[in-house]
């Protein structure tokens, strides 16, 4: 980790604003990305983190999203700060992003042609000739069959994961060091989400970009990425390497999340451990940690200050009081089978 | 001069005396509603349908004066001494002429009209427009026409003497032989032999010419190029006017006359006998048509005809919202507008207007004698309710045309003495139009078994039935009229709907006769006398009024379009009715009218209307008028054309406007023929 | 019914919009003045003491002259009973109303007639019209019938437009097809024009009442609304709780009517506004032309053109434009309102 | 299979949407969502059906309640043919065979409150008070373990899992005997979805239901089932015991399927065998196994001739069934599970 970090989001606190009041979707948060490899962050919906991928592409909603505090530094140079200029070389040229729908990511009355070639001119001195040659290129790298037929389609006569492809390539043409895919697989069926993680992972084998994945699914996290943030209610509750994470997880919570997936190995029809209640409101958050209501562990302390995010080995770092005192977590052993 | 006025004796008057500037913007739609009226039952007298090969006119004429030898004679000048042997030849030159032989000729008068023509035929489908009153009605000379000054007589047009023989009902007309068609065709007796054939052909498309001149005259005959002689069927005591008062065509330019007449001849410009004729390049479609006077016109010099038709040009701007139309004369776009209206002259032009007040525009009230259209309320007695006599009276005292007169005309209109004033004399002078009386009304009602009066103050029956009528009416701008009677009505606890519709389909609906009541009127024509069967005859009410002992039969069915709006069926009045239609003369008519207002007046069907004894217009000072104005029957300004332009005084008054300069303010009334 | 937290909220929110919620009271208040309209603006009398008893004429069957010592059976003029009472000092009294002027009434018998500027020493607060009419009483009773006019609009074409939009959507098939070839057809006609073709074209002895007209006028404006009843309850049929409730075993009628039209409620209320703006300007549109309501029924239109054809008497068209522009921008303000209420866009928070 | 009689039957069951263009909205294709399944399904037993986004799993489900009408087929439920009975027969019947839906918030009517809707089935079916319903609710509430006062509230005022369970709720109010979960865990979140999970699996339990539980997620279908078929393309191409159906895919489909899912294990990596191409569409399937333009091990008998569902041996499974046109040995393709990294 000497090596300065392709992407370092320091404290970011996000909030929205709705009647007069604000309510922070993020809070604090921070990770880093090192250059070629891919971070994942995980947690459930309404946690935070899409909001959090949406702020490193200064894409809030308008007028009522606002980045309240922290730093986002990308290449070293603070998106916070940026001005829209800036941001827009950002966008689509060093960052691509990739959507969970594909379908409303691409303009339906334009063909893919026209929508991959208008992403690369913007972004590089090329004449229409050439673009169209280079998407015809790009569209084969993302394993779109006969793509010099493809490209004069129009979006609705693709399936949904050439029409993921599509969005992958154009987020790739500007050879970006940086993608940010949000939920990319969560609309895929589990065939096609497979052969589409396995194409960005082999794009970026080939490219040596960055990824930031954004999920809900602890299995496409396992599978696919080096280190994984997990964010509970606007914060980080733990983060680490996918290993670490999976492992010896120190967060009560990360722990919850493990231990009440059915896996393959678990035995059927046996009750599944659960985490129990839900996630508080954004406006409802209780002071100190905010994961309090819901945690077995969970003491007089929890509830006066938010925990510190702490060390647990290099690399990996816990936000609660009581890691430490924890009983020994069980990693769930692969079938015996 | 309408000449061929008589033939639409009567026809709805949709106000035309009231609105349109020049007094004209509505009668052409009266016309056609009501032309097909009451007694057309199309016996065409020519044969000879145009299915078969049409020979050309002239050939069709030649075998036309064949086939109705008995219409049409031909005899020598030698005859004429022998037929007119004892008769006394009159030329009207014992009679004062109307116009100011001073009248000075030049300058250019602007007028308007509410819409361009769809023809320039003057017959035939859409040739009643209003725009035929300047290519024939109002300019193109008759033989003789009626004196407008001193009713019962004549003054010459292109006859310039004619005879009268009682006895064989015919009358003989001397052409004036220096009469020549605006082309410069000279005109003679062919073109009256034409004229009949023309009005006599099924192929002008107008049954009731057709029929009016198959009833009306026996045939004509001719002596030579200037002298022939009309005989008519029935002897009345306007027959001189019935013959002479015909428009002659010019034979000449119909040559090409056939079935295809009405396309062929639409948009050709007939030669005229008149002062006024259209030019090709004056034709400005859609916005004007400009007249002009006929140079070196051959009547010009003529008794009744100097010191009339003096304005070389007659600018006609086709707009058709009158709103605009008198925004364009405040303006000075129109020289002459019709201020009829009370709204016009006294809300819209008031005295103190600006242009009034500046001497720009000259008010002018002028006092004429004409039969007025016969507004009123007419009570369909074919209506359950409307059949009750006492029901019908008490309406009479229920409906308040006194405050009608007095608040929407401000004291100017009087309530119409009989179905038939301004004839010149008083039809009846027992008769006295009921007076609005509540209490009289209601005891009336009363009487009918309307006994209860309801929450609402409407009296009602004891089956329930409210005394309520809906007057049907095609005159928006008569709402206010209709507003008053309802507020009035119910202070006899009778209650009008008011129920204003469009022209075509409140007409239709009066014809139908499905009104209970309608507010309507006919336009009359000057006559010496007025008519009866059509308006009031039974056999105009129902198919078969009445069983053989003469009582109402009681299976009759309404008879549809005729103009009989009551419904009226009376024996009585019918046998006075077809006496009256023999009278030959003026006694008898009179002793036969005073009869049947009586009855009429005693049926209560008809609830007097308003009159207005007078026209009014604005105008530019710089136009002039003889001492009298007009002529006592005329009934409006354009109708005589006495008017002349002062052109010297006209740039004077526009370099005053210009200038900002005040003019002596006019507001003139000529009521020499005001009658008491 | 009790409100749902959503139409609490969004009611809430209406309330919160000023301008909106301003506009609405003022409207509400303007309505329940015209409702009110007798006790304020009549020509009969609120009060009469007579020979020691009480009387209130406002409401009910009329007082016949005679009824109060006068010697005529018709109703009584108040005003001159008034004057009458008061000069004969017996104790007899009559109580008017603010403007004792009706709607249509002649108030200067005798006199011409022609529009008479704002008066107030007689009452005339906004001058009378050409025929002698107070314009104050005809502009009351006009908006009256206009907003009689815009509820029943609302409401006959809010039924049609459920029921066959409803339909429509929830059936579908031949019966959805057919129906939208006829709505399409059917909102080709130019509404105008036919209305006033079929106005004129009516059976005579029709006197053609504010029902008539409303009936007509419906006749030929009911298709808007199936259009979005229609598209509505298509989607919310295919929608998860309505095939719960078929799971269940509820029948058509319960779902249209228990499942989905609540859920469309919503866009019935949005188009409310518009709906009746709609309404008052087809009434106030066919009374300019002529083609309205009866005369002498108080109406804008009327009002209107009376007023465009008297410009030299300007009282008449400014209070008949003033009173029809504030209305209307009174709706507009509370349609923007409704609209912002219930704009979803305000209920989702970003994930 | 000597077992008691089977709850529910379904025999060759094909549910058809014509698809309808021009003007006059003309059938110019047909989809064949549901083409010609069959299975059985034994009380208190649940039948897992698996498969992706247009397989026709939902369309099946949707069909058995009769929210669909099959175009062929039978559905018996208890002895009675459900295909063709009309609204009214139906009704009583559908006490018995209830629904749970995806998406809670979808499924639930945003403008009842939860009494309202835990009351409707009670309504329809005219049951009970006023009074007995009310007392009704409050016992369903308890069941799902939701607090009574839930019954005056809407239901976006709660959360996801919340909302789901008032959704098991109402499908219990008529006590039925089978239950068709149409994805009932799949818009939940990870931490929910267990929750509702052992509530369904505790409902099952005691009060003996089957279920017929629809899902796209392999692990959580192995979870709950009994059995499970593997749906593609309208059609069931391979039925048989649960364990036994992971330990011993037969059809490439399940085998790739079962490869596709993700693990929450870093450590086990897999030889990925990733089933290439699209899924085709059932307006236009291809001839033969419908599986075939994607199948590794397809040969010009596959291209021609549909596999039916056959029944193969085994020792180890009491019934086990496959529509391939081979035995694909269990060594000729991967182990779905490899070696830890």
């Amino acid at each position: 980790m000497s090596e300065a970090p392709l992407l370092e989001v320091r404290d970011l606190a996000v909030g929205f604003e709705s009647g007069g009041t604000v309510a922070r979707a993020v809070d604090g948060v921070s990770f880093r990305v090192a250059r070629g490899k891919t971070l994942g962050i995980v947690g459930e919906s309404g946690c935070g983190k899409s909001v959090t991928a949406f702020s490193i592409m200064r894409l809030l909603p308008q007028p009522h999203g606002k980045i309240l505090g922290g730093q986002i530094l990308f290449e070293g140079k603070d998106l916070v700060q940026a001005s829209e200029a800036e941001l827009h070389r950002v966008r689509g040229g060093r960052i691509g992003m990739v959507f969970q729908e594909p379908l409303s990511a691409l303009n339906p009355v334009q063909t893919i042609g026209r929508q991959v070639t208008e992403a690369l001119l913007l972004h590089k001195p090329l004449t229409k000739e050439a673009a169209w040659a280079e998407a015809i290129t790009l569209l084969d790298k993302v394993g779109i069959p006969s793509p010099e037929v493809r490209i004069k389609e129009y979006p609705h006569q693709l399936s949904g994961g050439m029409r993921q492809r599509v969005v992958i390539a154009m987020a790739l043409s500007c050879n970006p060091s940086l993608l940010i895919a949000d939920e990319p697989t969560t609309a895929l069926d589990v065939t096609i989400q497979a052969q589409i993680l396995e194409l960005m992972l082999s794009l970026q084998r080939d490219l040596g970009m960055a990824i930031v994945l954004i999920t809900h699914d602890l299995g496409v996290i396992a599978q696919v990425c080096d280190e994984a943030v997990v964010m509970y209610a606007g914060q980080v509750a733990e983060y680490g390497s996918v290993e670490a994470l999976f492992h010896r997880p120190a967060h009560p919570y990360t722990r919850g999340l493990l231990a009440s997936i059915p896996r393959l190995t678990t035995p059927r029809k046996s009750r599944l451990p659960t985490i129990e209640g839900a996630v508080p409101g954004l406006n409802e958050m209780p002071a100190g940690c905010r994961y309090q209501n819901r945690c077995p562990y969970a003491e007089a302390r929890c509830a006066v200050a938010p925990p510190p995010l702490e060390t647990v080995a290099e690399g990996h770092a816990v936000s609660c009081f009581r890691w430490r005192e924890l009983p020994e977590f069980k990693p769930v052993t692969p079938a015996s089978a | 001069m309408n000449s061929t006025r008589p033939l639409f004796v009567i026809s709805l008057a949709l106000g035309a005396l009231f609105l349109g500037g020049c007094g004209k913007s509505d009668t052409q739609a009266s016309t056609p509603a009501a032309a097909p009226a009451a007694s057309v039952t199309a016996t065409t007298a020519t044969p000879a349908p145009a299915a078969t090969a049409f020979p050309g006119m002239e050939a069709d004429l030649q075998r036309t004066l064949k086939e109705q030898a008995s219409f049409y004679h031909f005899k020598t000048p030698a005859d004429l001494a022998k037929d007119t042997a004892g008769l006394t030849w009159e030329d009207g030159s014992d009679l004062p002429e109307f116009a100011d032989p001073a009248a000075k000729k030049g300058g250019t008068l602007n007028l308007y009209i509410p819409d361009f023509p769809g023809t320039f035929r003057t017959l035939g489908p859409d040739a009643s427009a209003s725009f035929r009153e300047f290519l024939l009605d109002y300019v193109a000379p008759a033989y003789t026409v009626p004196n407008p000054d001193v009713p019962g007589h004549e003054i010459p047009q292109i006859a310039t003497a004619w005879a009268f023989d009682r006895a064989h009902k015919t009358i003989f007309f001397k052409l004036d032989p220096t009469a020549r068609w605006s082309d410069g065709v000279p005109f003679t007796t062919d073109d009256v032999v034409f004229t009949y054939y023309y009005y006599r052909s099924p192929l002008i498309n107008d049954p009731w010419m057709n029929d009016f001149y198959a009833k009306t005259y026996d045939g004509i005959t001719v002596y030579d190029a200037h002298t022939f002689a009309v005989t008519m069927k029935d002897l009345k005591p306007d027959s001189v006017d019935r013959a002479g008062n015909v428009n002659p065509y010019p034979k000449h330019f119909f040559k090409d006359f056939g079935p295809n007449w009405v396309k062929d001849y639409n948009w050709r410009i007939t030669p005229t006998l008149g002062a006024y004729t259209l030019r090709e390049n004056d034709i400005k479609r859609p916005s004007s048509i400009t007249l002009t006077r006929v140079k070196d016109w051959w009547a010009d010099n003529r008794r009744f005809a100097r010191g009339r038709f003096n304005p070389d040009r007659i600018h006609l701007s086709v707009i058709r919202d009158p709103d605009k139309a008198f925004e364009a004369f405040v303006r000075g776009d129109l020289d002459i507008f019709s201020l009829q209206s009370p709204q016009l002259w006294y809300g819209k032009l008031p005295n103190d207007h600006p242009g009034v007040a500046s001497g720009f525009t000259v008010k002018t009230t002028f006092y004429n004698q004409i039969p007025p259209p016969n507004f009123a309320l007419w009570l369909n007695e074919a209506m359950p309710l409307l059949d009750n006599h006492d029901i019908r009276l008490g309406i009479q005292h229920a409906t308040d045309f006194a405050l009608v007169c007095q608040q929407y005309f401000r004291g100017d209109a009087t309530i119409q003495k009989t179905t038939a004033d301004g004839y010149g004399w008083d039809m009846n002078p027992a008769l006295k139009p009921r007076p609005f009386d509540p209490a009289k009304a209601r005891e009336y009602f009363t009487k009918a078994g309307f006994t209860t009066q309801g929450p609402d103050g409407i009296l009602t029956n004891k089956d329930g039935r409210r005394l309520s009528f809906t007057i049907t009416s095609t005159y928006k701008r008569y709402t206010d009229i209709l507003v008053i009677l309802k507020q009035e009505a119910l202070k006899a606890g009778l209650e009008y709907n008011i129920e204003i519709l469009d022209e075509t389909t409140g007409w239709q609906k009066t014809q139908e006769k499905k009104h209970e009541i309608t507010l309507a009127a006919l336009n009359r024509t000057v006559e010496m006398y007025p008519r009866y069967w059509e308006m009031y005859s039974g056999e105009n009410a129902y198919d078969v009024p009445y069983l053989p002992d003469g009582s109402p039969n009681p299976a009759r069915k309404v008879k549809t379009n005729t103009n009989n709006f009551s419904s009226l069926a009376n024996p009585e009045l019918d046998k006075l009715i077809k006496q009256y239609d023999k009278a030959e003369t003026m006694e008898q008519v009179k002793e036969l009218a005073a009869k049947m207002e009586q009855i009429i007046y005693d049926d209560a069907s008809w609830v007097n209307g308003w009159k207005l004894p007078f026209y009014r217009v604005g105008y530019r000072p710089w136009i002039k008028w003889p001492k009298y104005f007009d002529p006592m029957q005329s009934r409006d300004v354009e109708e005589f054309w006495t008017m002349w332009i002062d052109q010297d005084e006209q740039k004077a008054t526009l370099e005053a406007k210009a200038a900002g300069r005040s003019l002596p303010v006019q507001i003139l009334s000529y009521d020499h023929y005001k009658q008491p | 019914m009790r409100l749902s937290p959503q139409a609490q909220l969004q009611f809430r929110r209406f309330r919160s919009l000023k301008r909106g919620y301003g506009s609405f009271l003022i409207l509400v208040f303007l309505s329940v003045l015209a409702l009110l309209a007798e006790l304020l603006v009549s020509n009969r009398a609120l009060l009469v003491r007579y020979q020691g008893h009480f009387y209130l004429p406002t409401y009910g069957a009329i007082h016949p002259g005679s009824d109060f010592g006068s010697d005529y059976a018709y109703e009584v003029d108040y005003r001159a009973l008034k004057a009458r009472f008061a000069a004969e000092h017996t104790g007899n009294w009559v109580l008017m109303p603010p403007v004792p002027y009706g709607p249509n009434e002649n108030c200067y018998v005798g006199q011409n007639f022609q529009p008479r500027p704002p008066d107030s020493a007689h009452g005339h607060y906004l001058g009378t019209d050409q025929i002698n009419r107070d314009i104050l009483a005809r502009l009351l009773y006009g908006f009256r019938n206009s907003l009689l006019f815009s509820a029943g609009f609302v409401v006959m074409v809010y039924a049609i437009g459920i029921v066959i939009g409803c339909a429509m959507g929830y059936f579908g098939g031949w019966f959805d097809l057919g129906m939208q070839r006829v709505v399409e057809i059917w909102s080709l006609l130019p509404f105008l024009l036919v209305v006033i073709i079929v106005r004129a074209a009516l059976p005579s002895g029709t006197s053609f009442g504010l029902g008539l007209l409303l009936f007509v006028v419906v006749t030929f404006a009911w298709t808007g609304m199936t259009y979005f009843m229609r598209s509505a309850t298509y989607r919310e049929k295919s929608r998860d709780y309505v095939a719960a409730a078929q799971v269940l075993g509820a029948g058509p009628v319960r779902v249209l009517f228990h499942h989905i039209l609540p859920n469309i409620l919503s866009i019935l209320v949005t188009f409310l506004p518009f709906t009746t703006a709609a309404a008052i300007g087809s009434l106030t549109a066919l009374d300019y032309l002529g083609f309205g309501l009866p005369p002498p029924m108080p109406s804008w239109g009327e009002l209107l053109r009376e007023g465009t054809g008297n410009l030299d008497a300007p009282w008449i068209v400014a209070s008949a434009f003033c009173a029809l522009s504030f209305i209307l921008i009174l709706i507009t303000f509370i349609g923007e309102a409704i609209r912002e209420a219930f704009d979803p866009k305000k209920f989702t928070l970003y994930r | 299979m000597s077992s008691p009689a089977p709850i529910l039957e379904v025999r060759d069951l094909k549910t058809h949407f014509p698809v309808r263009g021009g003007i006059w909205l003309r059938s110019v294709a047909t989809c064949k969502a549901v083409d010609g399944v069959s299975f059985q399904l034994l009380p208190g037993e649940t039948l897992g059906l698996v498969g992706e986004s247009g397989c026709g799993k939902s369309t099946l489900g949707k069909s058995i309640v009769r929210l669909l009408s099959p175009t062929a087929g039978s559905i018996r439920f208890e002895g009675v043919d459900l295909a063709t009975l009309g609204r009214k027969k139906l009704k009583p019947i559908r006490r018995h065979l209830q629904m749970i839906f995806q998406d809670p918030a979808e499924s639930l009517n945003a403008r009842h409150t939860v009494g309202q809707i835990l009351e409707e089935p009670f309504i329809i079916h005219g049951i009970g008070s006023a009074e007995e319903r009310r007392a009704s609710v409050d016992t369903l509430l308890d069941k799902v373990g939701l607090p009574r006062a839930a019954a005056h509230r809407y239901p976006f005022e709660f959360s996801g899992g919340q909302r789901q369970r008032i959704g098991i709720a109402r499908a219990l109010a008529l006590q039925p005997r089978l239950i068709i979960c149409d994805e009932p865990v799949s818009a939940l979140d990870v931490s929910i979805q267990s929750q509702v999970l052992n509530l369904l699996l505790d409902l099952q339990r005691e009060f003996h239901l089957s279920y017929l539980f629809i899902t796209h997620n392999l692990a959580v279908v192995k979870h709950v089932s009994d059995r499970i078929a593997v749906m593609y393309l309208g059609r069931i191409v391979e039925l048989s015991d649960a364990e036994e159906l992971y330990a011993r895919p037969r059809h490439p489909y399940t085998r790739a399927l079962i490869a596709a899912i993700p693990e929450p294990e870093p450590s086990a990596t897999r030889t990925r065998f990733i089933a290439t191409g699209d899924l085709p569409s059932p307006i236009n399937p291809p001839p033969g196994c419908p599986f075939h333009p994607r199948c590794p091990h397809a040969t010009e008998l596959c291209k021609r001739e549909a596999p039916p569902l056959r029944e193969t041996s085994s020792a180890t499974s009491p019934s086990h069934a496959v529509a391939c046109h081979y035995d694909l040995l269990p060594a000729a393709i991967p182990s779905p599970l490899g070696a830890p990294r």
